[in-house]
């Protein structure tokens, strides 16, 4: 069963693979944590808005598409919210397999589908007081497309 | 119908969320998003570039072509920058 | 600096992947558990036979290359001997990135190329009391081939 | 000289390590390999399939017509399966 974590809290990447673990063989993550600096420019903190209940639908539908394309035995996905200092954690995004290659292929297409697919919307706030809207990225478009069956 | 904005939309028009009443005649997004450009000036510079914003209509992405029917909630966005 | 641990202690996923977290904004982590069969036949116990010293080296050159050719902050192998019961973790190999496309090729490549070219056996001993060598899998030799730059 | 067996290898022929004085004329590891199969029906039966069996000199990996030199340690193994 697919799961999917979203909000405020922090979360221990050591429990929460532990809950994949049973009999995979083969479990692939990515964590992603809040960068010290933006284009050079050292960050105060990143803020993460989101739609609730739309983002708890979307990344489940996109757990579910993992879980049909790939062999899996499990996926998670984990996405905070809110304010997020640098070191923080922001996201995890896992899938469990008994292959290698299904799981870390999966695990791929969760974390490029959830930049893309998901309503979050990231903010920075820079040390030096200014603060903007972080833009969509193209090579995140990309990423996302790739995964486009035909 | 309530109708939500985020991220710099959510900015620059001053809320989250408002509840309006479709005038008549309007039964599209476009329209309605055509009539929330009309209500006010920070409402008209929130909707100047429409490329750059995507709509969801109860919870689903939805272009601005579609019907509006019974649906309850309307969403405005910039592209999704998570992850 | 990428690190290299070998031998029959059990690690902690999320300690280990904690090391890797500093500024990363990226880490990507495979991680290898013993399965409960083999072939469909329930399985007791694996044994990771392995090559003391030669072992190392061999991993620490596997590391030092990803290094190279990706743009990695750090990276991370950890890799289990002796008898493991089904559901032990095996292997961990992690790499941190700035660059999350970065953080998970290399993170492949690791564990593509420890199954291939670091000296370790494994050996199955089944509940039925039979036992054997693992065979090398074709695929992955070719998993491992697809990182031979031209 | 050190020479180690690995695996099937070290099953087949008895134990893991050995120390030997290659003879004269045994230069390299193809050579060597030629003598220890020719020590004991196990050590025949371990070498029967040369081209599974894969040595590095020195831990260093070496194909068959390398050298010996003055290496100290050869080891004789199955292909890797880690991981």
């Amino acid at each position: 069963m697919p799961r999917v974590i979203v909000g405020p809290a922090d979360f221990d990447p050591g429990t929460a693979l532990a809950t994949l673990e049973a009999d995979a063989g083969a479990i692939a993550s990515f964590i992603g944590i809040v960068r010290g600096t933006a284009d050079n420019r050292p960050l105060a903190a990143l803020t993460l808005e989101h739609y609730p209940g739309m983002t708890e639908q979307a990344l489940a539908r996109i757990a579910d598409t993992a879980m049909t394309r790939w062999r899996l035995l499990d996926c998670l996905i984990i996405h905070r919210t809110g304010r997020l200092e640098p070191g923080a954690r922001i996201v995890l995004a896992a899938a469990a397999s008994a292959h290698r290659g299904d799981a870390i292929e999966a695990m791929t297409f969760l974390i490029d589908w959830l930049k893309t697919d998901a309503p979050f919307w990231k903010h920075e706030t820079f040390r030096d007081g200014t603060a903007r809207w972080v833009a969509p990225r193209e090579t995140d478009q990309h990423a996302r497309d790739r995964w486009i069956e035909p | 119908m309530k109708i939500l904005y985020f991220a710099w939309l959510r900015e620059r028009i001053g809320h989250a969320e408002a509840t309006i009443d479709p005038p008549a005649g309007v039964t599209t997004i476009a329209e309605l998003t055509e009539y929330l450009a009309s209500l006010s000036p920070a409402h008209q510079r929130a909707f100047a570039n429409r490329s750059a914003i995507k709509t969801a209509l109860d919870q689903v992405f939805a272009p601005p072509e579609t019907p509006l029917g019974d649906a309850q909630e309307l969403a405005y966005f910039p592209p999704f920058t998570g992850g």
